[in-house]
């Protein structure tokens, strides 16, 4: 079952760096954004993973839900910064 | 060449910056609020510590008092809770229908993702309707249900209840508002 | 391997095929808007499934503690199914004040 | 000036990668703090402190000077973003929006109008906006009193879990951001006034420092929290182990308000009039 776990966490390691191509290409700030937040939500079950192959997962859980509620903020507070500060208007109007 | 023109300008009327206006009311003095944030707190911090001796338990109520006072008023107000354990048991059966909902949306979102000819099926739309939803919690609810389920995403909910919603393609827009919005008031007894 | 093995590792599977979808859809879709539908759902649907498949694994011990960390696990699950469609909304919401266009079939034929 | 700052940098610079070498290499097993230190640690941290994480016991009972002194690296981070960006002059903007609250009528006063300032009845309105967004704002008050709960329970169990201080004070500090993005500055300022936070800011100091100076009077070391065990009605283990909760309090409060006073000045820019 440990064997499971570690693959498991590995391909999904794999994926993360899938998603961080357009977290670092994406043509406007929120297609980085989005990239950000599949990168969190992939690292939330991660860390259970990574909980279930040391056999602590009672410490781990506690990150994760430290770490989803922070990717939640942060999400939120960098849409509401581009709604406000209208970074992203220059980008729209330059496509 | 679709024979209707897709409805994809996106109208700023729709588009309020305000808060709705709200007339000053007095402020309710009703301690219901507060008792039920206690309450909620309690069993949430007896699930997260699993330590059930006096210390820890002291702990815990010294933690949710504080969160009480801090903000016992944010999760309900005070007239909104008679009805609430019958909205709860019916929220709660609306789940599971929600969830299959779900699973069917992912699997229309995964064939799309990995067709070949993904360019061609996908027909990305906005859509608007107005719902008949009177209550901001059904309101709510209804939202976060369209955006996760089929190929839908409420772009935004006017004050008046008009919804905006981006559809990846033409089946999954069809059937907005439909059978989700009879289920979801259902629970608020609509 | 138990019962609950295999059904644990089904879910983990299944969760992880999800995410999968999710990080090809977001490379392959044509714009952001429809960016976010693989984003937004397929990333809740693949956290949904890889986290009960591992609350599961952990009821294989019956005792208080594992019963307890399965709990908070479900408390990561209920809370991702309220924060995800508020996230992808506040970012669908962030692009249209913007003035971002959708792509359109028509975009698309039109440019050619 | 500038040629001069740099060769002060060069030079400094060069002293340390001068002294590098002397250093044990990174991880060697044989370097004195491995052989001496750690094993002290492990073996002697859950005795002495009852606290089984001994992440915790090291950080905040037998290296407590350090975390202090990280608290008020803290705390002075955000005096300096309040010296440097608060200002209390009123920028002068073209046209300002009221709400007149009895009506609901929504006024806009041109550059060198008369504006009701001061005035119960009057609203100010944000002249960039912040959108109202029904979704985000009721997900918002749904979960923040849970997060703050959640963040009290990290600083409650830093004993056990990995946590503590600095970790439930960012969380509760987050809580309280969430809440004034999902409304605005000012109706979080209506929960948490800024001299509110500016006090709990250094009242978490206060409460650290103030631990050692007991301890200090009670006839011990500067934060030996085993001679508190009068006070508190505990044995010596016991009151290490209360002590360490207490000076986690200290610093979550400390870190909360710095949290929440650099996201109120950054926010506004210092006015304080409207933010995110």
């Amino acid at each position: 079952m440990q064997s499971i776990f570690l693959y498991a966490g590995v391909f999904l390691a794999c994926i993360m760096v899938l998603s961080l191509y357009r977290a670092v290409f994406g043509p406007t700030v929120l297609d980085r954004l989005i990239g950000v937040n599949a990168i969190g939500s992939k690292t939330t079950t991660l860390l259970i993973l990574i909980g279930l192959i040391y056999e602590r997962v009672d410490m781990f859980v506690d990150i994760a839900l430290a770490y989803a509620t922070l990717n939640f903020i942060a999400v939120l507070a960098a849409s509401r910064y581009f709604q406000k500060k209208k970074g992203l208007y220059d980008e729209a109007e330059g496509r | 060449m679709a024979n209707t023109k897709p409805d994809n300008t996106v109208d700023y009327q729709a588009f309020s910056p305000f808060k709705p206006f709200e007339p000053p009311t007095p402020p309710e003095k009703s301690p219901l609020p507060y008792v039920f944030t206690f309450c909620v707190c309690m069993i949430t911090w007896l699930v997260l510590s699993g330590k059930f001796d006096f210390f820890h338990i002291a702990l815990g109520i010294v933690s949710s008092a504080i969160v009480t006072a801090t903000s016992g008023d944010m999760l309900l107000k005070a007239r909104r809770i008679a009805g609430l354990p019958g909205a709860w048991l019916r929220f709660i059966a609306y789940v599971p229908w929600l969830l299959f909902e779900i699973f069917r949306a992912n699997m229309h979102v995964m064939r799309l993702v990995f067709h070949p000819r993904m360019m061609d099926l996908i027909d990305p739309r906005m859509i608007r309707f107005q719902t008949r939803l009177d209550n901001e919690m059904a309101r709510f609810i209804f939202a976060n249900s369209i955006t996760l389920t089929p190929g839908t995403i409420t772009v935004y909910v006017s004050i008046l209840g008009k919804y905006t919603v981006h559809a990846i393609d033409r089946a999954s827009g069809q059937g907005l508002p439909g059978e989700m919005e009879d289920r979801v008031g259902a629970i608020v007894g609509e | 391997m138990s019962v609950l093995d295999i059904v644990a590792t089904a879910m983990i599977a299944m969760g992880l095929f999800f995410f999968l979808g999710g990080a090809i859809g977001i490379l392959r879709f044509p714009d952001f808007y429809s960016r976010l539908h693989p984003a937004g759902k397929l990333d809740t649907m693949g956290q949904f499934a890889a986290m009960i498949g591992m609350a599961i694994y952990l009821l294989n011990d019956l005792s208080l503690g594992s019963v307890l960390t399965a709990l908070k696990i479900l408390l990561i699950v209920v809370f991702v199914f309220i924060t995800s469609p508020t996230a992808t909304h506040a970012i669908v919401d962030a692009g249209v004040r913007a003035g971002l266009a959708p792509w359109t079939k028509e975009s698309r034929e039109g440019r050619r | 000036m500038r040629a001069f700052a740099l060769i002060t940098v060069l030079m400094v610079g060069g002293l340390l990668f001068y002294g590098l070498p002397d250093f044990p290499d990174w991880g060697d097993p044989a370097s004195p703090a491995s052989t001496h230190l750690s094993p002290f640690y492990i073996e002697q941290g859950a005795a002495d402190t009852h606290a089984p994480n001994v992440v915790t016991a090291v950080l905040a009972y037998y290296r407590g000077y350090d975390t202090m002194f990280e608290a008020a690296v803290i705390f002075s981070a955000g005096l300096a973003c309040f010296f440097l960006l608060r200002t209390f002059r009123q920028k002068s903007i073209e046209t300002r929006l009221y709400r007149h609250l009895p009506t609901g009528v929504t006024l806009r006063i041109e550059e060198g109008g008369k504006t009701p300032e001061g005035s119960d009845e009057f609203e100010p309105i944000d002249s960039h906006w912040v959108p109202y967004d029904m979704i985000i704002n009721l997900t918002c008050r749904l979960i923040v009193p849970f997060v703050q709960l959640f963040a009290l329970y990290v600083i409650a169990h830093g004993h056990y879990s990995p946590g503590g201080g600095f970790q439930g004070g960012v969380l509760f500090g987050a809580a309280i951001i969430l809440y004034a993005i999902s409304t605005d500055l000012r109706t979080a300022f209506k929960r948490l006034q800024e001299k509110a936070v500016m006090l709990l800011s250094a009242l978490g100091v206060l409460i650290y420092a103030g631990t050692g100076v007991v301890c200090l009077v009670l006839g011990g070391n500067f934060l030996d929290y085993s001679f508190l065990a009068g006070i508190l009605g505990v044995d010596a283990v016991m009151a290490r182990s209360h002590g360490i909760l207490i000076i986690e309090i200290g610093v979550g409060l400390a870190v909360m308000a710095v949290m929440v006073m650099l996201y109120y000045n950054l926010s506004s820019a210092g006015r304080h009039d409207e933010g995110l």
